[in-house]
């Protein structure tokens, strides 16, 4: 059966493309993604401080990894089969290199839903996951350039709010402890399915806006943001199974995988590749990859776990 | 025409240019800047500002005709080709001229 | 003794007479009512899960009429007896054949707290009865003229704000059940009450503004603005009883009929009957009906039902 | 005057009016629209965006001088009477004029 | 000069003083007023509207002359020195010119 | 151990100094703060209700000449050593004099997670401090001036926005009392620690801005915001243990006198003595004093109470 978050999601979708006037605020919007920014980040957190640091690097290189072949495999799809202009396909790519926060959430909920146990070290991932895809994203698109302002890159990706909320998460969890951090889990852990259920209900009002500029586009990018996430999957699966993760830890970086940025994505190529026409990507991330990721991939991405297991697990 | 005459420059663009318009603006030797939050559309479509990615901001800029022509022609340059960006100018009648 | 959430409405209608700068932003009103709308919808939809949908017609259609009735009789008073023009009586007319979510949101408190049991379909009726009186007093105002665009009259009310959160909110918890939903009970469920109370501390807020123009329009506002809901308490009793409903189902549905519409249609009037005064409206249902009714009049349609039924009930 | 001057109508009104509006701007041939929320008194009293039905939209269209007077004239007749409402001109300079 | 053309005031100051200025503007006789909130910069710094204490507001009135220049000498001898305060001033067309 | 909240003010303070781009939305800002302040007074109003109003009278008065003594000893240390101008110095004093909400939330945070009692009437201490020192430090800087407005004065301070939601929330509880409020439990005392959280992350982004202003300033304004609030602290403590309060009571005493207003100070200064440049109060009291309070003096003065019971306690 769906999870009730994801009626909220199919709830806001229907009320968009009805046409209701039924928003909310901009202030909720954000109120709402910090809280499950920081959440997401500070449960890392506490697992991580139960494990020793460094075993951890071999995982971060692997996952990087994986954060620069994406757009790689990405853009030769979308410049050569999808006939877009260079700097839409690295922009595009860019996106599905990247990882999209409400995807992970919503694993997050299903996985714990189910009692599905995951190396606790998946938030750490996204971080890690988020960063490479956009600078690939930007030297696909404009080369070493000198006209590139890398400073300015770099501190838009490494200080943007998402990442620096789930860095901060994963920090104070680290430090304080599950223990300590009783006090304030009735806010950011008890409510957390609740806060993710108006979350979904919000991005599904924002996806109804994305669909209708999708009919300008065209076939190939609904075809491209349904396979591109799959075959994502597969490799994120792969990657996870050869790291030795669980089930549940394979599958989670399947879904990593498969995620597509609609945040912090937008935001760097929007300043560092201008040209790149920016409803496009979003088209694709928000009103094709996203519904499809939440609604049915996210089960289809853990029986692939499953399958790699049964077979090549150790 | 008198001292007190300055230039109203008014920019309508993606708020997620504001950093980097307001260096630019404060480079090319402007005194000082207004901004509000808006939404609307234009040859780039509708921005109605439902979440971050999509809203505009309203900057104003009073300054001599010569600064104000620069920052026009700057963001001319830089911005016009792939932003949402509208500007227009108009005098104005300032009380102390001598801080714009 | 008075609800602790009915203090926050005094609290707040007295900060705002005492003309203090207290004021919650527009952003958090809103997460605060779709928060109440959609808890509501929730509620009445797992309780609809359990009965045939089948047996809930006769009735609806009787909530229908009665939500006819109500302008049809508010509005001959308002015209002979107070000597407002046609489209101002029509506007309050309809203002007060509608209901307010928040005497609803009250009335739920109430009847919590005592452990009173009412019928489950009340949500429902609520929606039932919002719409049919904006539509009787756009007839009234303007006959079936061929100015009103009656499509966009039907958009309006059907896909307003509220009406679509508790249309969905009703869906959500109908198709997921109460199980499902436990994730999401803490946010939704468990901090019902205290988002009850930042709501009734705004709704005071903007009830001081309109008692002030209560002082211009005189006297006749004052009598039908608690008059008008004892009426239609009595005409909602009778069909709860006619209906078979328990006690509690009996009351419900007076303080329905009882309350007046203060969101759904102001906003609707606006638009369709633009030469209504909005102030006069508004100053009779925000600044007499709702603070009449939530502070005294509940208790008092509660004792009606308890009376209607000791002597005509089954 | 050049070609580079346009008109500036400025309109302030009820919320409640936007998605009216905006369509009746459009359709009398304008290419584009800003909008900013504001508050604010007039002669229909003060209208302090406390809540929804009670705030104020300030819209900005730049256009040719006969798209402006057709749509101020529009306004007039059709919201004035019932609607908390004003506009207002100016000239301003664009930059490129064709957008407009 | 058609007796349609009035005098557009517009205010950007510190949101601190809204109550106040309200008052002085509706004793020195403007008919109405129009409020947005903003934020920038000037002579007194960055205010960014990142809290309370730290944004501004942009008023604009429409007058007769002489009003609006009655309301711009009050506000500079009364707040220049201490606030951070701009004020300007242009012609606009309105449409009902009794009403200001 | 550092208390986690505490944790979220150093990590908004660090994002702010790295030029990050998060921010919270001013209306979540304001959410944040009406709940702490609606708390806080309902915990002091429940807790009041028990015991006999009269006998709090002295105590009152005595709190609030502490408040009329504290800008005292401020404003010459800041006229004569500090060398700032008269006005300067009388704005800055009436900060020091007055009290900062958000340290007196981090001190119950703090006392409940150590268990520690104290006397329930602080609320009341907080409201009575607050206003004393607006007052003297108005005088101090412009004389019994027949300029002052004192009617607009004694509006801004007694219905500005903190004062008025503390004096509601201890009505409300004084009223409803804790049994009557256990419906509203769950969102306003349950999620109080999380909330404040919230709130610090964003006093911490807020502090990193006036953080800057201090080196303009120089050595005198720093070494003031450390030693102050050291001083007040020694005379809070000194009135706490005279009142004959217990150790928690003495050390909350002490907290509220070393705590210097960032919020209702500043906005009566800015109306009431606006030579005064708000930068320099604002970079003292919230750029050195309330970070310094909050993750360093708390437990000194706790300490403090502890020291001064043990020599001169009952
Ligand atoms: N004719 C116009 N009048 C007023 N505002 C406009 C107009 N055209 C564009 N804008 C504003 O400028 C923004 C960017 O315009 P554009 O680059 O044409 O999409 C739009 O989102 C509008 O807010
Ligand atoms: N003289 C004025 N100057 C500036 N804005 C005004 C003026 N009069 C009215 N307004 C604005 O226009 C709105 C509607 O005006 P009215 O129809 O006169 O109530 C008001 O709420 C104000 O925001
Ligand atoms: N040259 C300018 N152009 C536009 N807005 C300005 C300018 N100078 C100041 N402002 C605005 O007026 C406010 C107060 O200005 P000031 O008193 O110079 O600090 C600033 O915060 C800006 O919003
Ligand atoms: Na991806
Ligand atoms: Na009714
Ligand atoms: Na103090």
């Amino acid at each position: 059966m769906l999870d009730p978050v994801i009626l909220f999601f199919i709830f806001g979708l229907s009320a968009g493309l009805l046409r209701s006037e039924l928003r909310l605020p901009p202030a909720i919007y954000d109120l709402v993604s910090i809280m499950l920014l920081l959440t997401i980040g500070m449960k890392g957190g506490i697992e991580l401080a139960k494990q020793p640091f460094l075993e951890l690097l071999p995982q971060m290189l692997a996952v990087i990894g994986l954060g620069i072949l994406l757009p790689l495999i990405a853009f030769p799809l979308l410049r050569y089969l999808g006939r877009f202009s260079r700097v839409d396909a690295a922009s595009i790519a860019a996106h599905y290199g990247s990882v999209s926060m409400g995807t992970f959430a919503v694993a997050v909920a299903y996985m714990s839903a189910r009692g599905i146990y995951y190396e606790e070290q998946m938030p750490l991932f996204v971080v890690m996951l988020e960063i490479p895809a956009i600078l690939v994203g930007i030297v696909i698109a404009k080369g070493f350039s000198k006209q590139t302002n890398w400073a300015q890159v770099g501190h838009e990706v490494l200080l943007g709010k998402s990442i620096i909320l789930m860095i901060g998460g994963l920090l104070i969890g680290w430090i304080a402890g599950a223990e300590q951090l009783a006090s304030i889990k009735p806010l950011f852990f008890d409510l957390f399915k609740g806060i993710l259920a108006l979350f979904l209900l919000e991005m599904g009002l924002i996806t109804s806006k994305h669909v209708g500029s999708l009919k300008k586009y065209g076939l190939f990018l609904i075809v491209f943001g349904i396979s591109m996430p799959m075959l994502s999957a597969v490799l994120g699966a792969a990657t996870g199974c050869l790291l030795g993760f669980s089930v549940g830890g394979t599958a989670m970086l399947a879904i990593l995988a498969a995620s597509a940025s609609y945040i912090a994505v937008p935001a760097a190529m929007r300043i560092s590749v201008p040209e790149a026409n920016p409803t496009l990507s979003l088209a694709a991330s928000l009103g094709i990859t996203f519904p499809f990721n939440v609604v049915i991939g996210i089960p289809i991405y853990y029986a692939m776990a499953e399958y790699i297991h049964a077979f090549f697990g150790a | 025409m008198s001292d007190n005459i300055k230039k109203l420059l008014t920019i309508v663009t993606e708020a997620a240019l504001e950093n980097i318009l307001v260096k630019d603006i404060e480079r090319l030797g402007a005194q000082g800047y207004t901004i509000t939050d808006a939404r609307g559309k234009g040859g780039r479509g509708v921005r109605n500002a439902a979440w971050d990615a999509n809203g505009n901001i309203r900057i104003e800029v009073i300054s001599d005709a010569a600064i104000a022509g620069q920052i026009a022609s700057h963001l001319k340059e830089t911005y016009y080709a792939n932003y949402a960006m509208i500007l227009f100018m108009s005098d104005v009648e300032v009380i102390r001229p001598e801080k714009f």
